[in-house]
């Protein structure tokens, strides 16, 4: 159980979770969250937005259910977490930029502020939000409202990237990344449906190129080459 | 002051379990995950993730939907094979302080009983070598009979005699047989079972079931229907557990749903020797324990001493 | 500006119903309660509250248990009896601008038939009369067969055909039978009804399940098993309406769980005909007008015009 | 959809909630109450303890999920009504005592201030409230904490009783009624489980000498005389 720092609405139908709680998550990990007891049945996922001496933050969008019962909780309510769960992003080689569409930004936040450099484009479709934040880390940061995030990255001038974002986005990539020189290491994060969370259940199982691989603890974060989506 | 030891202790054959709070297959891996987050010893008994023959690599597509109080899951029993279980994952359930109980699937009756074989071979070979991996085989009938055009063992009662009978005969582990509340008479299946030698019976597995994509016009699953298990389902669960246990002497192991200690209470009140939890793991991770635990509380508020007391009072 | 109209009827032989929205039986009673809250006309059709040849009390004890996202109950079939309901409902019901429905039950074949039989004549009265108060006879097979030794007829296909055989013969009004997921095979329970000549089949019936009060140690209610209903069935319901509408022809009702303009879109497009929506009227007491209305927003947002479009479409 | 005024927390586990709207209820009827969309899935049914100019109050304990979830109902927050349903207290005639036993002394307090006379007994198990609420209509107020309210009342002191609580309580109501004099009209007011709190369901029901009758269109309030209780 963890206590409820601040929840803050940052724009239409998106929050900041703050939660108290030493984690030592990494970058790209995730915690499956519930703040409620039996209904709905699972926990959700979600991505370190932040990390600080006090806790961990979520940036999370009302989808459905249960991200609008997180929604209207309150600073001193309680909330359960498991985590820090699932790979993370790996250390970055060279010149790195960081591309997230729509809440895909989530985990970016806190990848960006461990490193040294990187370029970061961020995609919205219809309001940004978190902007100062995010240029608070004083990386360039690229703003796309509306259009297609991934056309402002050219992925040969990169060694490394991280993509996260809606399925349509991440197959875009995919074919971006084999058109392209090769010189990128393309890593995207998945968001696949998950009930346990730790490598029990093998719902969010992801077809690989050498068979198939637990979103949960194989992931979320895979080669782009790497994974087969549907 | 009275000292009150209780007595969780369940029984299958020579099998003892220390409480009644067994671990569902497919949704507790083979305890090494959850074995991190709490002492698997707190457990009666644990079923590992079901194992066929040869590997499957289960399903394409969504395997998992959320449902009021309910989840599909279409997972359709990817597993690394028999062989490599018995390689890879019996050192750990060796070091286990709990039931040890294998989840055979199949698709053929022959793939069945070679199964059940390389289990029974592996346990003999370690027994002579003092140890022991596994305690009892639970038989997964609600597999599809490839030759019976694919409708699942688990339905109709002589179709899933000729495996039971088969597997029966190919070990001397103690057997219980995981009947399908998609059976066409699920006390009449139990009935077999017992006829045909299982040390006990486990129920049920998923219910199927269904979920259609509105907007993409189509399933949700790539397999069309998947398996509905959780609170959802607890009252059709329970309702089968007490028919069965009105129909054999074997002992009955009960889930589906089970999401509290009065629930556990319920399933044994109905019949039940022991139980399984599956969903509930995702809901409490700490599931196992709590529940464990949540017994004995119940016992000693109800000056329960032995769980004989109310089994099968109703 | 494009003038689009929605075309939301659905046929059942020569019976028409404006939109697929029909009441179920039990929990709409004849229709008057609900008729104070909202215009009934803006209803596809009501099944009425379960009546039998004789009248009935009902169960005694506990009638109601909410579970998980669903209700257990046991009212038992208490109703007036059908010379009752047609003196007093039938009055009301000729006022309806909706399609209305006699839910029959009964306990000896006998019972279904005179029933069936007194339901035909006063029908045939009221016509020569000009008037109409009844549009479909929907049989309920759920109820306890007498004969065999207190098994509901719903679950064999061999001992129900006795009952549709014989009812189908004593009415020329059209029949729908209401099947039982507790059938041991409703498809063929369904393929059955068919070709015995009824009109149409309905289902989900509630699926049977069980409620134990742990501290009193014994059933909920007093009858020990009980009906479930809601939206934890509707998985279950949902893939029985598909698996019943790939093996008739005839229209078939779906119902189990409907408590939302897509679930009724699911339905239809696993085959249903129309739906039936029973326990969300607890849930939301503008059900029936809201789900009509809520349909019709689904079809303009997704450009469907007339539900033909998508019936069956899996 | 009423809009909350307030829900203030009285004792331990006990609420009072204003909901704002006009109903006209009459004393000893009821509304059907949801604070949720879906779960759980059954309205809960509340008397009511008061009604004003500006809407309508419930004191209601929290028993379970339902009530539990209304209790965390905040000022602003909106609830569903249904009602007012049942047939409520008949005329008082002649001399008058309102008994209620725990959270069953909810309906009195609206039936009390109609009243010209009547005696109140309120029968608590661990906790006194609402006690200054009560004793501000006037009528003499007898308190039984942790005792058997029922004892305290002499039933042929009496024309016309109401009663409310437990159904051990309303048993021993019955006996006692049936071992007086037979002076007083005892009335009691039951809380079967229900459903659609309208008369279209019957899981409601209830025995009665003459048939079966429906605790929420012919109830809650029923001669003592004339129901079966389990
Ligand atoms: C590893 C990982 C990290 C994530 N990080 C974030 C994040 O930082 N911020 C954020 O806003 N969202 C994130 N998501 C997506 C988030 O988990 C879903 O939006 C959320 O579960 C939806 O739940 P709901 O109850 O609101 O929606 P509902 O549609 O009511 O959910 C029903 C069920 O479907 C599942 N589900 C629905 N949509 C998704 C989805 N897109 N991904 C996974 N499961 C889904 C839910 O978990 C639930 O079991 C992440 C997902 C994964 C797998
Ligand atoms: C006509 C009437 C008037 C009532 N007035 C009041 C009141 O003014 N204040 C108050 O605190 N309580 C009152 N009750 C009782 C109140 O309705 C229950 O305490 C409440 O429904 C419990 O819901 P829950 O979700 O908290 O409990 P849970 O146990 O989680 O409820 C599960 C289900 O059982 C039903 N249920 C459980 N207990 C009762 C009960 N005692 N009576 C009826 N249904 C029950 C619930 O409605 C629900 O469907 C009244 C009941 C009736 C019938
Ligand atoms: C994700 C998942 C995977 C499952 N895999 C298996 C399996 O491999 N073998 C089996 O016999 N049952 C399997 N089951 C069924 C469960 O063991 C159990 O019978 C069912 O889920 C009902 O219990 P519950 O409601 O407590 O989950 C699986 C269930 C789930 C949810
Ligand atoms: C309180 C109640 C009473 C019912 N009575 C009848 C009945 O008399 N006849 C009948 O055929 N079905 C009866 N049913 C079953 C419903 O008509 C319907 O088949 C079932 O509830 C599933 O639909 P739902 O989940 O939408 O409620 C009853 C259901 C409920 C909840
Ligand atoms: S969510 Fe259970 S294995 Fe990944
Ligand atoms: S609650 Fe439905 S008839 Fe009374």
């Amino acid at each position: 159980m963890a206590t409820i720092i601040s929840n803050r609405r940052v724009a239409e139908g998106i929050y900041v979770m703050h939660a108290e709680g030493h984690f030592e998550a990494k970058q790209g990990q995730f915690f499956m969250v519930r703040g409620w007891d039996g209904y709905p049945l699972l926990s959700r996922p979600l991505s370190v937005y932040d990390q600080d001496e006090r806790g961990v933050k979520f940036l999370y969008k009302v989808a459905g259910e249960g991200t609008r019962m997180l929604s209207r909780m309150q600073a001193g309510d309680d909330v359960t977490l498991l985590g820090p769960l699932g790979n993370g992003f790996p250390a970055a080689k060279g010149r790195t930029a960081l591309i997230g569409g729509g809440i895909g930004i989530a985990p970016l936040f806190y990848a960006a502020r461990h490193l040294e450099q990187a370029d970061l484009y961020l995609g919205y479709s219809v309001e940004v939000y978190e902007e100062h934040e995010f240029r608070s880390l004083g990386h360039p940061v690229e703003i796309d409202l509306g259009g297609i995030v991934l056309d402002r990255v050219n992925f040969d001038d990169y060694d490394t990237l991280f993509i996260c974002g809606p399925e349509p986005m991440l197959r875009a990539a995919q074919i971006k990344s084999a058109m392209s020189s090769g010189r990128a290491k393309v890593y995207v994060s998945l968001e696949n449906r998950m009930a346990c969370g730790i490598g029990a259940c093998l719902v969010c199982s992801v077809g690989c190129e050498n068979g198939r691989k637990k979103a949960c603890v194989d992931g979320p974060v895979f080669l782009a080459e790497e994974v087969v989506l549907a | 002051m009275i000292d009150i030891t209780l007595d969780t202790a369940c029984r299958i054959g020579d099998v003892t379990f220390k409480n009644p709070i067994v671990m569902a297959s497919g949704t507790f891996g083979f305890g090494k995950e959850y074995g991190k987050l709490y002492d698997l010893s707190k457990l009666g008994g644990i079923s590992g993730k079901g194992v066929t023959l040869h590997p499957r690599p289960g399903n394409p597509g969504i395997r998992v939907y959320e449902t009021p109080s309910g989840m599909l899951n279409s997972v359709g029993l990817e597993n690394p094979g028999v062989q490599a279980f018995l390689d890879e994952e019996c050192a750990f359930w060796e070091t286990l302080d709990t039931v040890r109980i294998v989840n055979l699937g199949g698709g053929t009756v022959q793939d069945y009983v070679e199964g059940a074989r390389l289990i029974d071979e592996d346990s003999q070979k370690r027994n002579r070598e003092g140890r022991q991996a596994v305690d009892l085989i639970e038989l997964n009938i609600s597999c599809p009979n490839v030759k019976a055009g694919g409708m699942a063992y688990g339905i109709k009662t002589c179709i899933a005699r000729e495996v039971v009978r088969e597997v029966r005969a190919a070990t001397t582990l103690p057997l219980m047989v995981k009947l399908s509340p998609n059976a066409e008479d699920i006390a009449d299946m139990a009935r077999m079972c017992e006829e045909e030698g299982a040390e006990a019976v486990s129920l049920i597995n998923t219910l199927s079931g269904m979920k259609i994509d509105v907007r993409k016009r189509r399933s949700v699953f790539e397999n069309l229907y998947a398996g509905l298990s959780g609170p959802a389902v607890k009252p059709i669960a329970l309702r089968m557990v007490h028919q069965v246990c009105q129909r054999v002497s074997i002992p009955v192991v009960g889930m589906g749903g089970i999401s509290s200690a009065e629930d556990v209470i319920e399933f044994i009140m109905a019949g039940a020797e022991a139980v399984q939890v599956g969903t509930y793991n995702f809901v409490n991770w700490q599931a196992g324990a709590e529940l464990a635990d949540g017994v004995e509380r119940f016992m000693l508020a109800e000056g329960i001493q032995s769980l004989s007391e109310i089994r099968g009072i109703l």
